[in-house]
């Protein structure tokens, strides 16, 4: 028992299993890549041919129109929907189509969810607890004890989300915005090579909103991240690669100027603005 | 160490004192007051707590599962009857050549159907050791194999509940079955003896309800190491927000179904107790009514509380006692509103209602201060 | 067989003839004969009965028939008009005159067994071949088949040539021809060749086992051979229709689950108590209109319709509108509603089953031919279940609520901003389920017993094959339950009926593994998760 | 309802006529000591209280009845009525509150087999009286139960006697449901068959249905394909309960009428025809030891007060109720003649007690524990009652274990003293154990 504990706490037992220490071999290219993808439901085409990639470090926004995959998009990368068709590949390593939702996230990809989805019957502290990235398997997960690098792991997360009072409450009482953030606190701990981050400032007020973009910035280049967005000020404030997406395949890529100009662009989009 | 660790928990002492308290009480009254005072508890009565116990102890494996993991098994009945079924036939095995044909070897209902040797699986049922283990190895297994196979192709809620009263009813046919070599409707009953005592006496009975209320307390302990370790909270986050919790990189098949077995150990346990205090073990503990009043204790105690699972378990059964006694025709409809009034009135249960009193009277001190 | 030769001059000499009192007299002593303990001799009473030329010889044998004719501790010959309660009307055997009401301690029944019953049944049967009722012809021209005499034969062989109805004339040489190959004549195997009737089959099969005679012997075995290829054919025809039949009740027992689970999410585990409380209307309504019970039931349709509804909706109303989103805590109260919806009808009603009578147009069977009839009652619950089935999908794709539950269930707020008063949705949903059970219970009422544990016996199965076909999938629900009643019918010869009931439940359980949305899963978001 | 009891009592006392009615007068008055404690254990709710109900109801009219003519040893009678809900263990949990909590002086109770194996280590142990009324399958005897119920050879073999020397059955169908009285009984009847009638062993079709089998369709046509291979074939039905509506209707049906293949009965009586239709049934057999439709004042009398009890018009009478009103009246006259209600004293004072049973005949008291009974064969009539085609010479004695099962055969039992023993083997001469066990000893032996 005593010694199991110990292999629990000590981080850097189970090598091939933390994280962090995941092989992602991005020497040659991109960290996540995308090729052919197409998948549909009953018929209907929610991605059709989707190519992209995103490179190491990388802070990518993918925007576009209701329905035209982003979620979906999402899904398949972290496992949930198996596309008809195409590859998914991270680093040069990993196919993740062979993959299941938790080996991905042990992989090193974290994903906050359009809706924000925490554990609302267990603490603010507890939701950052689980979310901590190290060995997941059973019988450490059972023995782990609380213990100081972990908690101050965890405060540091919560001086950053801004949770730091609250962090006895049940999470199932906060508000939208600050479950956003929880949910944001909650990658953070996974420590993922690859953030997908949708939707993350819906409901958010102006200066948490900032607060999000300086977050988000702060974290490219060390991790990659992909931000799906409606709120055009906000991509416009974080952005500089965006990739359009409409009808499940990419519509056009560039800086955002580039973007906001694109013909294509603006006809798909004067629906929406109007 | 982590299973030690509820010891320390106001909660638990609470509980863990009112039983050792309430056993001790009872065991006095029992033993050292005379017959005829009001106050003796006769061994009838002793026998009754016991079986109750054995109860709680079912309850607290079905919250396990459904309070903590969310899995509403409509089977639990099962585990706890093959855990009952192990013993029986230990028990059987007692009797040796007293029974009524008085063959050495074979209990009696085998010697009618004219087999002439004891079937491979009843080979080691005469020690009690094997037994022991397989009170909990059998119900395990069992569970095992059901729950790997439901939660590896992610059949959960409903479907897993109707697929649990499925399997149940399933095992309730084959047990009813002569061919199956475990006594078909009759059982098995007549016991004699367990370890060399008589079952017949109130000494063995005393034991057996203090031993049902030991194994209550170690399952209590258990179960509630489990909930208050990291695991726990893996198993409420897969309760509220399963594939969240896929998302964090936790292997949510592999906690359901470890959870899962553990609970269908416990269960087996509590057969196991249960059938040398009430004498006899038949297939109609499967039915599925069985195992879905079983929910209902937990239900009325309070989910995912554990100790409610025992309060609903000892009330409903003592309630059952006493109306079938009084107003047989009113016990159905009692039960039926019972079920009723719950899940509409009292989702939370009576442990609910304690809360909220606790939380009310802690506002109140709040609002001078 | 001395009886049915006697019974030839029986309607030679039908009218009467002699004076009412000499006729008493003997009428009188042809009765008391009958009065005798040994059977035997009671046989040969009625023959005797059956030559007397007494016009009331057919009234008394019918009397004996259903044990009606009785006699007081006086002695006096009666007819007893209904034999409920304590003291039963009767009427004279001889005069007919009434005679009002007499304790049932008074009266003592001059009892038959079955071979007697055999007997008369005959004699009437013969008397019968010269009925005006052409249904009644052919009865006693069937009866006669296995039964001709030597006496009988050679009446029927000039009879035939008389009889104008061609299957009457058929019945009847098939009959002349068993008992002419008894006697052993070789062309009596060509008229039987083909035969499927039982006991031209066995007449066929003693010619093939007997020495005396090898060219009968041959011919036999080949014409049973012949026979035996026929019979395998209409077993297996049997064997399917048992299936359907058994999964037509299934689908009848599963299809208003489909809708109240399938389409709601409600776990309704007071399906079968509303299936019982239809068979229970099915037995009021026979009550109601004492003697019609073929009205009685078609009345009870609509009836059981609307009890198993209402009772529906006032549980959605009462406690299920509470439980939204909570379908296991649905389940759980629901499942008190079915004890308590026993207990129920065990107090108000009786613990005893209650006795639905068949009506009869329902009852018998469909002769196909001489080995394979098909039983009524399943046939007519068979084309119900289908029409049930047929209406519930017209109503869910055509009509108004059907296009508003789709809505609802689709997405609930959407359709409640486009002015749909979901929660009226839902209970209309839940009542149509509801009295989808009670027509059920409707048509269980003709197969099984009337009790309060009717439903006990069919939620897990009907929770089966809802869950097997596919849940939300009315389609899905008409295959399971035929596939898996086809299933448990093709097994149950070799594996008996419990393992087959076994195998079947554990195949649901594995097949679930495999594919746990069923066989006709909703796909896509729609499904959800 | 108390009104309704009282209108009730006053009913059944004015129907005895009004010689008791003055001993109702002169019992009124509070009686002597406290009263005799009569326990009734029989399943008031659950799948059981179908049959169970009106024993209970009966046994409170025998109370009645014998309180009206002032009691028994001049104390009253009090019936302790307690409901097991047909759940076993509950059963056994009920005896011990009926003979521990309510201190018993008797009890009549159990329908079923298992329910009876779930009390009797209850009896034994503390020593309780347990008057059993269904017919069951024998091979048990316990010092502590009396058995008023049918064993074996008083209802399945004259049977199948009246079946083969009667109607000349040459092909035999046993069928039941899958539990222990319809195994022990058709494994003794095949044997029987085959040992006595010579009866080949593809002329036996022994087939199991699970309880409430609903779907008769395969069984019923093989039935019919089995009875039409030329030789006369009877269905022998120990098919319990519900399972028989279903049963009854598929061969109604598929058009198997009691003259081509009958079936004789062993569970079906006037309560269970009370809920089918028997107009298509009427031919069809039942073997029991008491029909509702026999002839004699005794019984006349008997379904009257009855019918007063109840208040119901229609109310039936079956077997197991003379059962219990045999049962009764022999516990009476044994308490009589030993003046006290000790189990030993009654136990010892009961054999050879001999009373009236309700088919004009007189029921004995064995020492094996079981009663003398008639066994009557009666025929399905359109008014779902029995009219009796046959009957034994004289009664038969219950033999608890049947002559026609190895195991079994040897043993006797007798519970006076000296033997007092329920199963004394008479080749080894030793109590308990049979032959069989016997050489399974000596084979470990060696």
């Amino acid at each position: 028992m005593k010694l199991l504990k110990e292999m629990a706490n000590r981080d850097r037992v189970f090598e091939f299993l933390v994280p962090q220490q995941s092989p992602v071999d991005v020497r040659h290219g991109p960290i996540l890549y995308l090729e052919d993808v197409s998948v549909s439901f009953d018929g209907f085409q929610a991605i059709n041919k989707l190519n992209l990639t995103i490179d190491d470090g990388e802070l990518r926004c993918i925007i576009g129109p209701n329905g035209a995959g982003k979620t979906t998009m999402m899904d398949i990368i972290t496992g949930k929907t198996r596309p008809d068709a195409g590859s998914v590949w991270f680093g040069s390593r990993h196919n993740l189509l062979e993959k299941s939702e938790p080996e991905i996230a042990s992989l090193g990809i974290g994903r906050k969810f359009q809706k924000p989805t925490v554990f609302e019957a267990l603490t603010v502290f507890q939701n950052l607890e689980l979310a901590r990235a190290t060995n997941k398997s059973l019988l450490p997960t059972l023995l782990e004890q609380m213990n100081g690098d972990i908690r101050a792991q965890i405060e540091e997360v919560l001086e950053l989300i801004g949770l730091k009072e609250l962090h006895r409450q049940e999470a199932g009482i906060l508000s939208h915005g600050q479950k956003q953030w929880l949910e944001i606190g909650m990658l953070l701990m996974q420590r993922p090579r690859l953030l997908l981050v949708d939707e993350p400032v819906a409901g958010m007020t102006e200066q948490e909103m900032e607060r999000t973009a300086e977050l988000l910035t702060g974290l490219a280049g060390k991790q990659s991240v992909v931000v799906v967005e409606h709120d055009m000020g906000f991509v416009r404030s974080i952005a500089r690669q965006v990739t359009v997406l409409h009808q499940g395949s990419v519509l056009a890529e560039g800086s955002m100027d580039e973007v906001s100009n694109n013909p294509k662009v603006i006809e798909v989009y004067l629906g929406e603005e109007a | 160490m982590w299973l030690t660790q509820p010891l320390y928990e106001r909660s638990t002492r609470i509980f863990l004192g009112v039983l050792l308290l309430a056993m001790i009480l009872v065991t006095l009254l029992h033993l050292a007051v005379p017959a005829d005072h009001p106050l003796y508890v006769s061994a009838y009565t002793v026998n009754l707590f016991g079986k109750y116990l054995s109860y709680a102890l079912l309850a607290v494996a079905v919250d396990l599962v459904w309070g903590y993991l969310g899995i509403l098994s409509l089977g639990h009945g099962a585990f706890f009857a093959l855990g009952g079924y192990v013993m029986g036939m230990y028990l059987m095995r007692q009797i040796g050549d007293r029974g009524v044909y008085g063959h050495p070897e074979l209990p009696d209902f085998m010697v009618f159907l004219n087999w002439d040797a004891l079937p491979w699986y009843w080979l080691g049922s005469d020690s009690f050791l094997f037994t022991a283990l397989m009170v909990m190895l059998v119900p395990g297994v069992l569970a095992f194999a059901f729950g790997y196979l439901a939660f590896r192709s992610r059949v959960t809620g409903v479907y897993l509940s109707i697929m649990t009263q499925a399997l149940t009813f399933a095992l309730m046919l084959a047990f009813y079955r002569n061919e199956m070599g475990f006594g078909g409707s009759d059982g098995m009953t007549n016991f004699r003896d367990i370890l060399g005592f008589d079952l017949r006496t109130d000494e063995t009975r005393l034991a057996l309800f203090l031993i049902s209320g030991v194994a209550l307390a170690v399952g209590y302990v258990i179960c509630r190491a489990l909930v208050n370790s990291k695991l726990g909270r893996v198993c409420i986050a897969s309760r509220d927000a399963e594939a969240r919790t896929r998302f964090l990189g936790y292997r949510v098949e592999r906690v359901q179904l470890s959870v899962f077995v553990v609970s269908a150990m416990l269960a087996g346990v509590a057969g196991a107790l249960y059938v040398p205090q009430v004498g006899i073990i038949n297939p109609s503990e499967f039915a599925p009514l069985f195992s879905i009043e079983i929910v209902l204790w937990v239900a009325l105690g309070g989910r995912a509380t554990l100790y409610g699972a025992v309060i609903g378990a000892l009330l409903v059964n003592y309630a059952k006692t006493y109306f079938t006694g009084v107003m047989p025709d009113a016990w159905l409809f009692a039960l039926g509103g019972l079920f009723v009034l719950v899940t509409v009135f009292l989702p939370k249960g009576i442990a609910g209602l304690l809360k909220q009193r606790k939380q009310a009277k802690e506002k109140e001190e709040e609002v001078p201060a | 067989m001395k009886p049915l030769l006697a019974c030839l001059l029986l309607f030679l000499t039908w009218l009467p003839s002699l004076s009412i009192a000499e006729e008493d007299v003997r009428a009188g002593a042809l009765l008391e004969a009958l009065d005798v303990r040994s059977f035997a001799d009671k046989g040969e009473a009625i023959s005797e009965l059956a030559i007397s030329e007494d016009p009331r010889t057919r009234y008394w044998l019918n009397a004996l028939l259903d044990g009606s004719l009785q006699r007081t501790h006086e002695g006096r010959f009666v007819v007893v008009l209904n034999n409920r309660g304590r003291s039963w009307p009767v009427e004279d055997a001889l005069t007919q005159e009434d005679l009002g009401e007499i304790s049932r301690r008074e009266l003592n029944r001059i009892s038959i067994n079955n071979s007697l019953r055999n007997q008369i049944r005959s004699l009437i049967a013969v008397a019968d071949l010269y009925s005006e009722d052409l249904s009644l012809r052919r009865a006693s021209a069937e009866r006669l088949v296995g039964e001709v005499d030597e006496a009988l034969a050679e009446f029927l062989a000039e009879h035939i040539e008389q009889e104008t109805d061609r299957r009457v004339q058929q019945r009847l040489s098939l009959a002349l021809a068993i008992y002419q190959l008894e006697q052993g004549e070789l062309d009596a195997v060509a008229e039987l060749h083909g035969s499927l009737n039982t006991d031209a089959r066995i007449a066929l099969s003693r010619a093939a086992a007997q020495e005396e005679n090898p060219l009968l012997a041959q011919e036999a075995q080949a014409a049973l051979s012949a026979i035996e290829q026929r019979l395998k054919m209409n077993r297996t025809a049997e064997t399917l229709y048992f299936g359907l039949s058994m999964g037509s009740v299934l689908v009848l027992a599963a299809i208003g689950l489909a809708i109240t689970f399938g389409v709601m999410g409600v776990i309704n585990m007071a399906h079968g108590e509303l299936i019982m409380l239809g068979a229970y209307t099915t037995w009021a309504m026979q009550q109601l209109l004492p003697g019609q019970p073929g009205l009685a039931l078609l009345l009870s349709i609509p009836a059981g319709f609307m009890v198993s509804g209402l009772v529906g909706i006032a549980m959605e109303r009462g406690v299920i509108q509470f439980l939204k989103g909570r379908p296991l805590e649905t389940l759980l109260a629901t499942f008190g509603i079915s004890l308590m919806l026993q207990q129920l009808v065990r107090t108000v009603i009786s613990p005893q089953n209650r006795t639905v009578v068949t009506p009869e147009w329902m009852s018998g069977s469909l002769v196909v031919n001489d080995a394979l009839s098909l039983t009524l009652n399943r046939l007519y619950i068979m084309a119900f279940a289908l029409l049930v089935f047929m209406a519930l999908i017209y109503i869910l794709r055509r009509t108004r609520l059907g296009l508003e539950v789709r809505a609802v269930t689709q997405n609930r707020a959407m359709a409640r901003s486009m002015g749909i008063k979901a929660t009226r949705v839902d209970m209309m949903t839940f009542g149509l389920g509801s009295g989808v059970a009670g027509l059920a219970g409707v048509a269980l009422s003709q197969l099984t017993n009337v009790g309060p544990n009717l439903g006990q016996a069919y939620i897990i199965d009907s929770f089966m094959v809802v869950v097997f076909g596919g849940v939300g999938n009315l389609w899905g629900t008409l295959v399971a339950g035929m596939s898996l009643g086809i299933i448990n019918q093709v097994i149950e010869p070799w594996a008996g009926a419990v393992v087959a009931k076994i195998l079947v439940l554990v195949f649901i359980i594995l097949f679930i593994q495999k594919r746990p949305r069923g066989l006709f899963p909703q796909k896509g978001r729609a499904a959800g998760d | 309802m108390k009104r309704l009891n009282q209108l009730k009592k006053l009913a059944v006392t004015t129907s005895l006529g009004t010689a008791l009615t003055l001993a109702t007068l002169g019992s009124s008055q509070a009686f002597a000591q406290d009263p005799i404690r009569v326990g009734v254990l029989h399943s008031l709710s659950g799948t059981m209280a179908i049959s169970e109900t009106v024993l209970k109801d009966t046994i409170e009219m025998l109370v009645e009845q014998q309180n009206a003519q002032g009691g028994l040893l001049g104390r009253e009678l009090e019936a302790v009525v307690v409901d097991p809900a047909s759940n076993w263990p509950l059963f056994a949990e009920r005896a011990r509150e009926l003979l521990d909590q309510h201190e018993v002086d008797v009890v009549f109770g159990n329908w079923t087999s298992v329910s009876r194996k779930a009390v009797l280590p209850v009896f034994e142990e503390l020593n309780g009286l347990l008057f059993y009324p269904v017919q069951y399958e024998g091979e048990e005897s316990s010092k502590n139960v009396f058995y008023t119920g049918a064993a074996p050879n008083q209802q399945a073999i004259p049977a199948v006697n009246y079946l083969h020397e009667q109607v000349g059955i040459e092909r035999w169908v046993l069928a039941g449901t899958d539990y222990v009285y319809p195994r022990t009984t058709n494994r003794i009847l095949a044997s029987y068959l085959q040992e006595e009638f010579g009866v080949a062993e593809d002329d036996i079709m022994i087939n199991y249905t699970p309880f409430g089998h609903s779907d008769w369709q395969n069984i019923v046509a093989e039935i019919r394909r089995f009875g039409s291979q030329g030789k006369k074939t009877a269905v022998v039905s120990t098919i319990n309960g519900d399972a028989n509506v279903p049963f009854y209707r598929e061969l109604g049906n598929q058009g198997i009428d009691a003259a081509d293949i009958p079936v004789v009965a062993f569970s079906v009586g006037e309560q269970e025809l009370s809920g089918i239709d028997t107009g298509p049934l009427v031919g069809h057999l039942a073997a029991w030891n008491y029909f509702m439709s026999v002839d004699t004042d005794a019984n006349y009398d008997f379904i009257d007060a009855w019918i007063d009890y109840t208040g119901d018009e229609e109310a039936v009478t079956n077997d197991p109720m003379e059962a219990h009103y045999i049962g009764f009246n022999m516990w009476k006259e044994a308490v009589r003649k030993a003046g006290t209600t000790d189990v030993d004293e009654v136990r010892d004072a009961i054999y050879g007690v001999t009373v009236p049973n309700l088919t004009g005949g007189y029921a004995v008291m064995m020492p094996n524990h079981h009663i003398t009974k008639p066994v009557l064969i009666g025929e399905i009539q359109n008014n779902g009652q029995f009219d009796v085609v046959w009957e034994t010479p004289g009664t038969v004695a219950g033999d608890a274990w049947s002559d026609f099962l190895p195991g079994s055969r040897d043993l006797v039992s007798d519970w006076r003293a000296p033997m007092s023993c329920g199963n004394y083997n008479v080749k080894t001469g030793r109590c308990g154990g049979s032959r069989a066990a016997e050489e399974a000893a000596e084979a470990l032996g060696e």
